[in-house]
């Protein structure tokens, strides 16, 4: 994935829109399933476990044994520094990155050689960063395709999204583009839980929203935690990310620096100081 | 310093920003703070001629730079940072900063051929002040790595470097916090308060961290749906009504906010 | 002996569709006289291609190239399009000097390059400079004196074009306009609805039948803008009769040919080798006499030595001797081997003016009941 | 002064002309933007892709007229249109999984596939001559026309004379219909919505279940159909000639831009404009006038504002002027 | 192994190619390729100049090769007295009138205040203007057109020396980009392409259609030569004896010899160009043109004017492809309009750059050798190849002959494989951008 060494994304300057359409290009790879079988023992509902792996196959590593982990019921979190490698560990888990060594088990079975495509089929749902809404479809039609693989009657979960959100109802013939930053966000969320998935991962839900709606944000993704599904989640805006947290992982440059519930970590004077500014 | 005077912005029939008149003080760091949508960095982009107003003037120390192209205003020392970071994905780290200086001289064709001997001079110099800006953000390790390769925070830090790499009077900040970890933007923070005692730089921040606000902002302006609602200290406005509803929010309903308190 | 001639055409690009009836009209000639045995004491023929691209000089110039100085060519039949052939002839048949014989190289353009090629650029089919001429004489004995013009924007369209309005003015007629269209291009309404306008008794198309002239014709009629046509000689073909039938009844038309025992002729010989090009396609006999014309004068020259040979190029194919018609190479290499001279006649009855180009006599042609018919010849 | 005949004059020369020729490039254009908008680059192989399709119905038409099937009044070639268009899907198909698949897993940047499909163009051009020869090639049959001159003149007892081929009635309808079935298809149907999601975001698509490959795929079906079905009717009303198809990808090209790329609706009108540009500014408008105005009015000129020598310049240069006052075409395509 | 190593083998290897020719074919052919080669290193040259250091998709080439070549019809050929008599200052009034016409306009619009006055102020201005631009320019194009049409009817050029053409070659497409810069690079680069587009088609048509200018489609032939004329030459004794000295045949000898005058030539510009190309990519100036590509938004807001160096570079990429054009045109010996295609001109330069390598000028100048050898070769190489595959068929088999006969269709089929090989294997070109 990375550009540098991917010399068919090397970035020529086609800013000529009148030959090429950059937009919407995705990141993600397209690759062919492999194998899953199933693990017995003990298992948490979603683990990447031990991770080690690099963008590229001869880039280094940027993750270094690197473990997370969530449960039904349970908000994980995952904090550190910049570059650490929460994105990428989020990536990884995604099979967006080819892991070295380690695994990832969901529900028992081991899906580390699925396409990600294939992960959304067993139930994951991702919201990246940014770019997590179709801006020239309407929100409804967003919503839409978010249940895009269920084949069953979606009224009541869109209903039920609404609930969640009813800014949206208002706003369901509009284009999504047209939404403010939080409103966005909330768009997002709801799409990915169109999917009725079986995990949540959201990568910096709140970066960039106004306080306001940051609260509001992290109350939905409380109340959508209770419901039972798990939520694992990657946060910069660590300390009132942790204040809710039931796990807590903090990355240092690929590895599990501290690892902890939520308020262990937020209690622990280390973590405070580096990590959460004091 | 920089005057806007009722300033309009329409895309199509929806007017992000609608009518906004405000003062930045020479010398301050100012803070904008209003709720997603509400058109601050809309706001910036016509203060920084990125975007041409619909109407209204926006002055700097009393000239007229409404629609000033952005390269000149980079001239008169205005500076900004996006909000999404625009790094130059292809270029190192250490030459994203480095192109930065306006004026030199290799810049200009003739002496690229003509003149070798000045540019290795002034390039040293560079190279040498690029590399101090990469340590001061403590990212100079990464001075060889193509920008389109490190991570969303570290490409902010990069946004930021560049400013500082040239004598600037005026700097708008679009924030640079989101996205960075907070241990490492209480540095940046202090690097912006350094910057404004000892090089008297004026700062505009636009930031969503009320933490951050609070460290450095005087005065501190709230907008909401394109207008400017509130201005004054940030406890004044902390205590404004409006801005609470349209965007501070009185914390969080439920458990969360029993967290953070524990 | 094994010589080679080359066949130096356009076999892509924008003339591809009629070359590729040329070039197979061309190694039929080296092919009968290679068959034969007779060439200069049994030496066999074969012909190369070059690829000439109409419109690129430098590909074209790079194909002479290689024919001349690596295959060694003898002779080259071609190049087509007046542009390219320009360029290899100056570029390297003349400083290599080998004898090149366009048959479709029309433009009166490369008229005056006769006078410094050293004697080595002849053409098979005549100059437009003369054909101007004749059609507008046919047009006047017809009551015709008001007409539009197209023509295809090449040297052989605009050539052709402005000898026959000097010629056509000069006895009094009149030209309404003059419309270039351009060849290969996807739609023609603009010119036939600006032609319709202007009007006239006849639109004459100085273009292929093959290319943009065709899609002029077939606009033309349909929106009625004109139902009576003449053609000159990119025109007239079978393929014209065959896309348009009796819906031209009354056309009139001309092209370089005496008789029309000739062109039967010509057909039956094509027929004869069993190949699957069109004989009647613009340019195609005289590819074949081209190729012929060399091949004899190697032999009434009694070398394959360009600098010898073309000399005899003329005599050949004009009076005195015998008259030799396509498909009697065979006899006429027997005649001149023997020291005796040949008229030869060919698919276009070939009739050589100086400086080395055709002498223009033309088959004045009507269409009626859909078939073409022979007026008179002139 | 006739103003009917002067209306029916710069109907039978104008109109009609424009609109079928218009038709033709919208329907090319729709293709060129359904590419650029889901598959994100110009595809320099369209001319010849459609030289592909429209050779595969030849084909077909001269086997039916061999066997002795026809479609009445209409041309044989209807009925070959669809199992030409099945097999332009396998050709694209195939191309598709030979060359675009590879980079589209790559990531590869959208000039690559530009570039890659100049390559494809070339291939096709060759293939195309390989098998059918450079010939002009005629494949029309059937009633020639929907009302022809003179019956239109028998009728009206007018002195000036209409006439509409069958094709160029054919050439619309179709036109209209296709359009009308894609707008459906993509604003209404789950798959359309699908199309338009990864047209929008791909990553994101892939997230809510969507199979990149698929919409991939679809989009080449609804390509090939568009491209045979513009090449045949173009091929019915003029002539099958592959060079010819080549030289159309430049207004064809023209077309989708000044509508604005992406925007299907604007292909459609980029094709017309185009069209109605070639065919009316460099028209002589001599005898519309004639008939138009008084008769010590009536021009002795042409009346002509360019010759048409300059028709493909002009139409270009409307092309740079809408440019300028639309930057990113009348409808606003997918540039930001 | 290293990069210079590997891009010296490329070079080596494409040089063998060309030596190859040499005993394969002749001399003669490969000293040709080299030439024309050289002329596509310097278009090349110019492309990669937008395209690969600014990211300007420049698809009008052929507009600005054709210019140069008309550059050379317009310096060196010798002026034509009776058509300059006939109509010629006709002409340059009825120009003069028609440049004064748009800056009519042009002032009406900026002087007037928007509205309905101004509005049919202008039209007035341009209608009646253009009127009377053509009334007096078509009677003196008329005019010189009449002055004998099958041999002239032009007005002629200059009568300078022929290498005085090629920078003026440059400086007319200069001109050109000038224009089409001020238009389409101010308000977006994104329609740049096809605003290119559209120029080249008109320079096209101008130069097939205006007669007077240079013969429109009739061509003008028999351009002066900056080198010696091969049959004077082969007529010259001391030469001839050389020649015959050397032991080469006196034809064969004349004709390499023009061939090499005219690849030292064209030697010497490739190498000046490429000098000063390389110069500037590794200078700041490079590094500056490099930020644009990458973001013009933030290169903007870092101070560096996008439009103007857009535009600089636009012009100067223009120039050498016109500089080229009319180097080619000399080679030629004679300006062909009708030559200019698309695909020739335009197309088949893209390639070459984006098989050399883009951003990256040795890449540039590799492709140019390298697509036009194979632009020239697989021709005879898709003969040989059909003529293998049939090895085995019957003389008289329908597709034995069917192959045979549409092999020359082989070459846009070749050029179409090599470039998707290149891309997939090599996608960054053969000498990538470091
Ligand atoms: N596309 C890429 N190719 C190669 N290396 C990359 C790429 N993206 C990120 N990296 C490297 O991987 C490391 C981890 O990046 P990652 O994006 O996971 O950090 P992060 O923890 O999410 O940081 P942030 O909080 O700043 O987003 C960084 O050092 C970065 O340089
Ligand atoms: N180019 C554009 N076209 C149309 N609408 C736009 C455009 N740019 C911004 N907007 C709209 O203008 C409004 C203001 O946007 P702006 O980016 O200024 O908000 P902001 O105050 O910076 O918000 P945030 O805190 O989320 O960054 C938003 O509703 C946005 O959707
Ligand atoms: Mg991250
Ligand atoms: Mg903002």
């Amino acid at each position: 994935m990375s550009n540098g060494s991917n010399p068919y994304r090397s970035d020529r300057g086609n800013k000529d829109r009148s030959i090429t359409n950059p937009h919407g290009v995705g990141e993600i790879p397209l690759r062919d399933s492999g194998k899953t079988s199933r693990v017995e023992g003990e298992n948490p509902f979603l683990i990447g476990e031990k991770m080690t792996g690099g963008y590229a196959k001869n880039a280094p590593d940027i993750l270094h044994e690197c473990t997370i982990a969530v449960n039904p019921g349970e908000i994980a979190v995952i904090v550190g520094p910049n570059g650490a490698g929460k994105s990428t560990a989020m990536k990884a888990v995604f099979g967006m990155l080819d892991l070295r060594e380690g695994r990832v088990l969901l529900d028992g079975e081991d899906i580390s050689a699925l396409s990600p495509q294939d992960r959304v089929a067993k139930g994951m749902g991702f919201v990246p960063q940014t770019n997590n809404i179709f801006t020239s479809l309407t929100v409804e039609e967003n919503l839409e395709m978010g249940a895009f693989i269920r084949r069953d009657d979606i009224s009541d979960t869109m209903a039920q999204v609404y609930d969640l959100f009813p800014i949206l109802k208002e706003k369901r013939n509009q284009a999504a583009g047209e939404l403010s930053g939080g409103q966005r966000q909330q768009v997002a969320v709801g799409r990915s839980l169109m999917t009725r998935p079986k995990v949540l991962m959201l990568d910096e839900p709140t970066a960039g929203v106004s306080p306001i709606v940051m609260d509001e944000l992290f109350d939905r993704i409380i109340e959508v935690a209770r419901t039972g599904l798990p939520v694992l989640m990657v946060e910069q805006n660590a300390r009132q990310a942790l204040g809710i947290a039931d796990r807590g992982f903090v990355l240092v440059q690929g590895r599990n620096g501290h690892t902890g519930t939520g308020k262990e970590l937020l209690a622990d004077p280390e973590v405070r100081a580096s990590f959460l500014g004091g | 310093m920089i005057t806007v005077d009722d300033v309009h912005k329409h895309f199509g029939g929806f007017h992000a920003v609608d009518g906004a008149t405000l003062e930045i003080v020479e010398g301050s760091i100012t803070g904008l703070i209003g709720p997603n949508g509400a058109g601050k960095t809309t706001l910036f982009n016509v203060i920084a001629g990125v975007l041409e107003p619909t109407s209204g003037r926006v002055t700097m120390s009393g000239e007229d730079i409404t629609g000033l192209p952005p390269h000149t205003l980079f001239h008169k020392g205005l500076l900004r940072t996006f909000q999404i970071a625009h790094e130059f994905r292809s270029m190192t780290c250490r030459e994203n900063l480095m192109m930065v200086p306006g004026d030199q001289s290799g810049e200009r064709l003739w002496n690229t051929w003509f003149g070798r001997r000045r540019i290795a001079e002034e390039e040293r110099a560079l190279r040498a002040k690029a590399d101090e800006v990469l340590e001061f953000l403590t990212i100079e390790h990464l001075a060889d790595q193509r920008a389109d390769e490190v991570s969303g925070g570290q490409k902010k830090l990069l946004e930021l470097g560049r400013t500082m790499m040239v004598g600037a009077k005026i700097v708008f900040l679009d924030e640079v916090g989101a996205g960075v970890n907070r241990t490492l933007l209480n540095t940046i923070g202090d690097a912006i308060i350094r910057l404004n005692k000892e090089r008297n730089y004026t700062f505009v921040v636009i930031e969503h961290d009320m933490d951050f606000i609070d460290k450095l902002c005087d005065p501190v302006i709230c907008m909401a749906e394109g207008k400017v609602l509130a201005q004054g200290s940030l406890a004044e406005i902390k205590a404004n009504e409006q801005v609470i509803e349209a965007y501070l929010g009185t914390g969080l309903k439920n458990k969360a906010k029993a967290g953070v308190e524990a | 002996e094994e010589i080679k001639i080359g066949v130096l055409l356009g076999f892509t690009g924008p003339i591809e569709s009629t070359v590729a009836h040329m070039g197979p009209a061309a190694h039929l000639a080296i092919k009968e006289v290679s068959d034969s045995g007779l060439l200069l004491d049994g030496s066999t023929v074969v012909g190369v291609n070059g690829d000439t691209t109409c419109i690129d000089s430098a590909a074209a110039t790079a194909a002479a190239e290689r024919l001349i100085t690596s295959d060694g060519v003898k002779g080259i039949v071609g190049g087509d399009c007046s542009g390219v052939t320009g360029a290899v002839l100056n570029n390297v048949a003349l400083p290599n000097g080998v004898v090149m014989i366009s048959p479709s190289a029309t433009s009166p353009a490369l008229s005056h390059r006769n006078n410094e090629d050293n004697g080595l650029f002849f053409r098979t089919a005549p100059s437009d400079a003369r054909q101007g001429v004749v059609m507008a004489e046919i047009l006047m004995e017809e009551g015709i004196d008001e007409v539009a013009v197209t023509y295809t924007n090449n040297d052989y369209g605009k050539g052709l074009a402005d000898s026959f309005q000097a010629a056509f003015e000069e006895i009094g007629g009149a030209v309404t306009m003059t419309a270039a269209h351009e060849d290969g291009k996807a739609d023609y309404s603009a010119e036939v609805g600006a032609l319709a306008s202007a009007g006239g008794q006849r639109l004459v198309v100085a273009g292929y039948v093959d290319q943009g002239g065709a899609g002029i014709v077939r606009a033309a009629l349909d929106t009625g803008a004109f139902d009576t046509f003449h053609f000159p000689d990119g025109m007239m073909s079978d393929a014209l009769v065959e896309n348009f039938g009796s819906e031209i009844n009354g056309s009139t038309g001309q092209h370089p040919s005496p008789t029309a025992e000739l062109v039967e002729r010509f057909k039956e010989v094509a027929a004869a080798s069993g190949g699957d090009w069109e004989p009647t396609t613009p340019f195609t006999p005289e590819s074949y006499d081209a190729a012929a014309l060399i091949l004899l004068a190697m032999q009434a020259a009694g070398t394959s030595d360009p600098n010898v040979y073309k000399d005899h190029i003329m005599d050949v194919a004009n009076a005195p001797g015998e008259p030799i018609q396509a498909g009697e190479l065979a006899k006429a290499l027997e005649i001149l081997a023997d020291g005796g001279d040949v008229d030869y006649v060919g698919g276009t009855g070939v009739e050589l003016i100086e400086p080395g180009e055709a002498a223009g006599l033309y088959r004045q042609v009507l269409i009626k009941d859909g078939e073409n018919t022979t007026v008179q010849f002139r | 002064m006739d103003i009917l005949n002067a209306l029916i004059v710069l109907a039978n020369f104008v109109l009609v002309p424009a609109i079928t020729y218009g038709s033709q490039l919208a329907l090319g254009a729709l293709g060129v933007t359904m590419i650029y908008g889901i598959l994100r680059f110009s595809n320099f192989a369209h001319g010849d892709s459609m030289a592909m399709g429209t050779m595969v119905a030849i084909l077909l038409t001269w086997l039916f007229q061999s066997m002795g099937i026809s479609a009445g009044p209409l041309p044989t070639a209807l009925l070959a249109l669809p199992f030409a268009i099945a097999a332009t899907i396998v050709f694209l198909l195939v191309t598709d999984r030979l060359v675009y698949r590879f980079y589209r897993r790559q990531k590869a940047k959208p000039i690559i596939f530009v570039m890659a499909s100049l390559g494809v163009m070339f291939v096709y051009n060759g293939l195309v001559r390989f098998v059918l020869g450079p010939d002009d090639h005629r494949f029309t049959d059937g009633e020639r026309f929907i009302i022809s001159v003179r019956d239109f003149k028998a009728l009206t007892g007018m002195s000036e004379g209409l006439a509409i081929r069958t094709t160029q009635g054919l050439t619309v309808i179709t036109a209209v219909i296709v359009v009308a079935a894609l707008f459906w298809f993509l604003g209404r149907t789950r798959t359309g919505k699908s199309m338009r999601a990864y047209s929008d975001n791909e990553d994101l698509a892939l997230l809510s279940g969507i199979n990149p490959e698929r919409v991939v795929m679809y989009t080449w079906m609804i390509v090939a159909g568009l491209i045979t079905i513009a090449g045949v009717l173009y091929g019915l009303d003029k002539s099958f000639k592959p060079f010819t198809y080549f030289q159309l990808l430049l207004p064809i090209f023209a077309s989708a831009i000044v509508g604005g790329l992406g925007s299907p609706l604007g292909a459609i009108a980029g094709g017309f404009i185009i069209a109605f540009s070639e065919v009316t500014i460099t028209y002589a408008w001599k005898r519309v006038l004639t008939y138009a105005l008084p008769d010590d009015l009536a021009p002795s000129g042409l009346v002509q504002l360019l010759s048409t020598d300059y028709k493909f310049a002009v139409s270009f240069m409307i092309l740079v002027i809408v440019l300028l006052f639309r930057p990113t075409g009348i409808f606003r395509g997918k540039s930001v | 192994m290293s990069e210079t190593m590997k891009n010296t083998l490329l070079f080596a290897a494409v040089a063998g190619l060309i030596i190859l020719t040499g005993f394969m074919q002749s001399w003669n052919s490969a000293l040709f390729i080299i030439n024309m080669g050289l002329i596509s290193a310097i278009m090349a040259l110019g492309v990669n100049l937008q395209w690969g250091f600014a990211g300007l998709f420049n698809v009008g080439v052929m507009g600005f090769v054709a210019l140069g070549g008309l550059a050379v019809v317009l310096v060196s050929m010798p002026p034509v007295g009776d058509a300059w008599a006939a109509g010629g200052a006709q002409v340059l009034i009825g120009l003069v009138l028609g440049g004064a016409t748009i800056a009519g306009g042009v002032v009406i619009y900026q002087k007037m205040a928007p509205g309905r006055a101004r509005t049919l102020a202008m039209i007035a201005t341009l209608g009646v203007g253009f009127f009377v631009y053509r009334f007096v320019f078509d009677a003196g194009v008329e005019a010189i057109e009449a002055v004998n049409p099958a041999g002239t009817g032009y007005l002629g050029g200059l009568g300078l020396p022929v290498l005085l053409a090629w920078p003026v070659g440059g400086l007319l497409a200069a001109g050109a980009a000038w224009f089409i810069g001020k238009t389409a690079l101010g308000l977006r680069s994104d329609y740049l392409a096809i605003a290119t587009l559209g120029i080249a088609e008109i320079v096209i048509a101008v130069l097939k259609n205006e007669d007077w200018l240079s013969r429109g489609v009739k061509n003008v032939a028999g351009l002066p030569r900056p080198v010696p004329n091969e049959i004077d030459l082969q007529q010259d004794p001391g030469f001839v004896a050389r020649a015959e000295g050397l032991g080469i045949d006196p034809v064969i000898a004349s004709s390499l010899y023009v061939k090499l005058g005219y690849a030292f030539l064209f030697l010497v510009v490739l190498v000046i160009v490429l000098w000063l190309a390389q110069r500037a990519l590794h200078s700041p100036w490079g590094r500056m043109m490099r930020a644009i590509r990458d973001n013009e938004i933030a290169a903007e807001a870092m101070g560096k004017d996008v439009t103007a160096r857009h535009l600089q570079v636009f012009i100067l990429g223009s120039a050498i492809c016109g500089m080229a054009g009319a180097m080619m045109t000399t080679l030629d010996g004679q300006l062909t309009p009708s030559s200019y295609q698309p695909l020739r001109f335009t197309f088949l330069v893209w390639v070459m750059v984006i098989v050399g390598g883009s951003g990256n000028n040795l890449g540039s100048v590799l492709g140019g050798f390298l697509i036009w050898f194979l632009w020239v070769q697989v021709e005879p190489i898709g003969h040989w190849l059909m003529s293998v595959m049939t090895y085995s068929l019957a003389e008289d088999n329908a597709l034995r002959l069917h192959l045979l006969e549409s092999a020359a269709h082989m070459r846009l089929l070749t050029m179409g494989l090599i470039l998707l090989l290149v891309l997939r294997f090599s996608p960054r070109g053969l000498i990538p951008e470091k």
